[in-house]
């Protein structure tokens, strides 16, 4: 983990509310998906905390981040441009695990919830990637995503604007239910999604990681904000996470 | 040039920048990225005598200039601190100061005889805790209630009392002579503020707590003029506490009358802060030609 | 749709949005960038019997997130400003409040009774000024001395009463409890914090006055805090203030149990801030198909 | 007065620490010399206040601002880019009176009190403006200065690298000793210089107006920040000023 300054290379729209931020970064260290980084948009004081952002890719002297605008933060950040500077934090927790050989993989993914996971399925090349959207506009760069070696594509959109109509779910149960025990399931997205995602893989005995999200002070450990409940007792998403044993976490209602 | 300064009997600091309990964990996320031997001080989470889990989340939001927190002290117990992250502490020759709270005065009390061991240097006391015997009020906002709580713990610890005194509910001043009086070797100033948060959208409190305390630069003002109300009244030293940032927010408070300073919110945003904190303090002193840390302490001209 | 809401007797606002004193002027600026008469009320700076100076400059700097100001109560004091000032605010056909202090009870008493007249809706007193007699200590900061002054306030005048609450020194909870007790119509809630600025260079207070009153959305947290606890201890409508910048910054406070809202800091920043806020405000109301603005007061959810 | 936003079309640096900004202004709006406008740098709330800068020149939708590095916000400001968004309020203030016909006129302008003296020269087109800085490294946009038609200039620095060695008082005091009661004199610059040539005028019988500085909250006369003391009691710099009789100012120690 450094903290660097880092140049904006490119800052455009790639869906709707929906941004794709390439930063220069220019010093060389490992990195694994699911790993993140927090933001620092600004030196003035407000706003004060940074924001977490999965990686999406990092190498080449780039990093590589997709965002959505939620918030304050997000929406000033789509306003910067090209040769403003941020400062990165990072990479900051643990990643996915490495799936065990032969094993099916199933990637599932919501809304912004893609960004650890597309990277994944990038880097292990191989699987099925499930990404779900509330309509066809809100999917961003699916050419590249189409495109990954080894990776099998299935959309689902709410509005049926594009893939199945309805929620990731019935297509991941379908998938789930044929490959058995042997397949691993890495997700992210919004709260019911993992939840829904999590109870079918345990109900299927099958490993499931997911990738939590929750609001961050620091994003390195020492400020216990950001921590979610499991059966090991509570557990820090920017440290022990942000991925997760689906099996251990005990979701809030 | 010289930084160094003493709070207390076996309280001697290389500088004067500590860092801040609770925003720290017990030090070794930060040993990662710097040298914690460059600190003034390191000053573990808060301790009580068991564990504690703390407050559901969300247990953190940020606010304009700062955040409010509502992590509700999880902390692994004094017993598990001394057997698991003392020892690592105590390797940076730093001094080491814990930080430590109660639900009653036998709790307090408990508490600081355990901590007082080798290799813990003084004892900061959190007093922003409900006192369960009286429905809750904070042991920190009575004057008569603090004096006898300080004044017991004084009694069964050979360690420096450092009582962190609350900003808000009662008048600060009158808590500090009230300290002083019983015993405090020294006060920090100050605990965060009660604050709240409010999401329009939810209708909901942001924090599942619903209430937590602000910390930060937007307090930053109020801390000041703290640490120079109480200066002008006691006579032990001010560890300052409250939206410090920067090397100058040192300086000013150590004009207000601070002997030290802690760092918190700051180092949640900018880690490696401290650093350039005490870098900058260092290359301030040689630009002015000043000497000590002492000749700045409560220097303030009018 | 509908934003309007009755305070007091003679005090029902078309909507819950007011200047707070002091930021305002007596009006005449504001009036030239936009319509007074869309505001909730008008409130002009603080008088006092006589004129009077203030302190010396600097006596305005920058906080973060906020200001700290030691204005000292510059103005020009009630016959002036009632010969000279109200017939012009009279104009907008909005209820005028008047914001008045005093350094002694008869002075506070006098005030009230000369500002008792027609075009004037209701009287806010501003009680965080020193009190003379006490030694210099300020009348709210005190439960007993400051029922006594409401009640002798309330004695001679017909106009609705409204309590400017002191955020710091004591508990706040009571101090609003003491002054609903003593007939207080209405609390304002809250003041300036306490606050300090040191300018690290020269090594002098950079206010002239060394000390004053931090605003802006830094306090915000905490008046909203503020807000919730004496929400759910007091009967009488809250009007809050502190770093209050935006639409959503006044749902927050109508949720936390606010009746109406002041805005002050960010109007020195932002002139045009009150329009936004007001169609702001309809706008979310619309939206979310609020029918009126007392379906949000004290509706925090859990 | 009207808040505007405004498009940054440049943001240069001219002198040591000083920056030349131009601003896309749509508005079509008088103002005068010694007029200034409350900068505002970002949306985000710290830092808090606007602050006051001198309109250098407004028209041809362009608002021109000569700016030195100062503190907090004047460093911001100076990293800020093309195509980046300020908010403007103004023009605010009373500018510099008119001077009568024939007299002759004096602008005396110390450092950066440069902006609102030039602005009122380049108007007047005639008249003897004396510039006094640091060192010639500081001194802004010297060609253009010198080129204003009908001015003379004379330059005094401190360490003599350009024009007089010394202050701006010794030439000032020669002129307005030539010159007699007849003339007027403008001054911007830092109070110490304001004082000895209020002082100098005064004693020679000669009208003096002076831009003064102070903290400011608002700018447009509401918070009472500005205050500055004078024979006629309390005056706001902003809204009274910032341009006053020399004459009237009770200078603070
Ligand atoms: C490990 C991790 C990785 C993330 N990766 C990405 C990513 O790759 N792309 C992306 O677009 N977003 C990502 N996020 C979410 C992103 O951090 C938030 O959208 C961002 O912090 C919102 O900031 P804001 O100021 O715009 O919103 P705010 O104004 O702070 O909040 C708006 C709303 O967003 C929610 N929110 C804010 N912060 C968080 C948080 N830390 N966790 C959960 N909810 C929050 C709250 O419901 C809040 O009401 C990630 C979050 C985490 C924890
Ligand atoms: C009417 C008016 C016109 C001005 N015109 C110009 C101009 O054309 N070009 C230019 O470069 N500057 C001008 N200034 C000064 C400019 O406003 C300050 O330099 C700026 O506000 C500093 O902001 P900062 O955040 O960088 O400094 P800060 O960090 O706020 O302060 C740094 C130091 O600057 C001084 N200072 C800050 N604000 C003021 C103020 N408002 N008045 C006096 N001193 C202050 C203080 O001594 C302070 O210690 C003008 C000021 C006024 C009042
Ligand atoms: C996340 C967080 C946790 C904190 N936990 C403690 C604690 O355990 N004990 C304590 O005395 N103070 C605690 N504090 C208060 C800080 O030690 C410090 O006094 C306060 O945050 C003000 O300083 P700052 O503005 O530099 O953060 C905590 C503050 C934060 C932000
Ligand atoms: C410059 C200034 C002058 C003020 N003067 C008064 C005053 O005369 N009377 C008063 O009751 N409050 C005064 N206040 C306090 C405000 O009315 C308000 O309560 C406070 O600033 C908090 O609100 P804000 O954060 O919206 O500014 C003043 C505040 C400022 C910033
Ligand atoms: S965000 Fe601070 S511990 Fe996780
Ligand atoms: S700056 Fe507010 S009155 Fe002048």
């Amino acid at each position: 983990m450094i903290d660097t300054n880092c140049h904006i290379l490119e800052n455009r729209p790639v869906a709707v509310n929906t941004f794709m931020l390439v930063l220069e970064y220019k010093k060389k260290i490992d990195w694994w998906p699911g790993q993140f980084v927090m933001l620092r948009l600004t030196e003035a004081l407000d706003p004060f905390l940074r924001r977490p952002f999965s990686i999406l890719d990092l190498g080449d002297n780039r990093l590589e981040i997709l965002y959505r605008i939620r918030g304050r933060a997000t929406n000033m950040l789509s306003r910067m441009g090209k040769g403003e500077n941020l400062k990165v934090l990072g990479p900051l927790g643990k990643g996915f695990s490495m799936p065990r050989d032969n094993e099916e993989i199933i990637y599932v993914a919501g809304g912004i919830g893609l960004p650890p996971v597309l990277a994944l399925a990038r880097v292990l090349k191989r699987g099925h990637l499930i990404l779900g959207a509330k309509t066809f506009r809100e999917i961003p760069m699916l050419d590249r995503i189409k495109d990954i070696d080894g990776i099998e594509i299935a959309l689902a959109t709410e509005d049926g604007s594009i893939g199945e109509k309805g929620t990731v779910i019935p297509r991941f149960e379908k998938l789930v239910e044929g490959f058995g025990p042997g397949c691993m399931v890495y997700a992210c997205g919004p709260t019911p999604m993992l939840k829904r995602v999590s109870k079918v893989s345990i109900e299927n005995g099958v490993m499931c990681e997911v990738s939590m999200e929750e609001r961050m002070g620091c994003g390195f450990g020492v400020c216990h904000g950001c921590t979610v409940n499991t059966l090991d007792g509570n557990r820090l998403v920017c440290k022990d996470g942000p991925c997760f044993d689906a099996s251990k976490i005990i979701w809030r209602t | 040039m010289d930084l160094s300064l003493n709070i207390a009997d076996g309280l001697m600091l290389n500088n004067p920048v500590m860092n801040a309990s609770g925003t720290f964990a017990y030090g070794r996320e930060f040993s990662e990225i710097f040298d914690l031997s460059i600190m003034g001080a390191l000053i573990p989470k808060a301790l009580s005598l068991g564990p504690r889990q703390g407050n559901p989340a969300p247990r953190i939001v940020e606010a304009p200039c700062g955040l409010i927190n509502s992590i509700g002290l999880e902390n692994i117990g004094v017993d598990a601190f001394l057997k698991r992250e003392l020892p690592f502490l105590k390797g940076f020759k730093v001094p080491i100061i814990a930080n430590f709270f109660g639900e009653s005065f036998e709790e307090y009390i408990e508490c600081a005889s355990r901590l007082t061991v080798d290799g813990i240097n003084a004892l900061e006391m959190n007093v922003s805790c409900p006192n369960v015997k009286s429905g809750g009020l904070e042991f920190g906002r009575d004057k008569k209630v603090l004096s006898d709580l300080v004044r017991m713990v004084k009694d069964k610890t050979t360690k420096p009392i450092i009582v962190k005194l609350p900003p808000i509910g009662g008048d600060i001043v009158e808590l500090a002579l009230a300290a002083q009086k019983a015993g405090a070797d020294a006060l920090t100033c100050a605990n965060t503020f009660p604050a709240m948060a409010i999401d329009e959208e939810t209708w909901k409190p942001t924090l599942a707590n619903y209430v937590g305390g602000l910390s930060g630069p937007a307090i930053k003002p109020i801390a000041l003029r703290f640490v120079w109300d109480i200066h002008t009244k006691v006579d032990i030293p001010i560890i300052a506490s409250g939206g410090i940032s920067s090397y100058r927010d040192v300086i000013q408070f150590l004009l207000a009358g601070a002997s030290a300073v802690q760092v918190g919110s700051m180092s949640l945003r900018d880690p490696l802060c401290f650093k350039e904190i005490i870098e900058g303090l260092r290359a301030y002193m040689a630009l002015h030609h000043i000497e000590s840390i002492n000749d700045i302490v409560g220097k303030l001209r009018s």
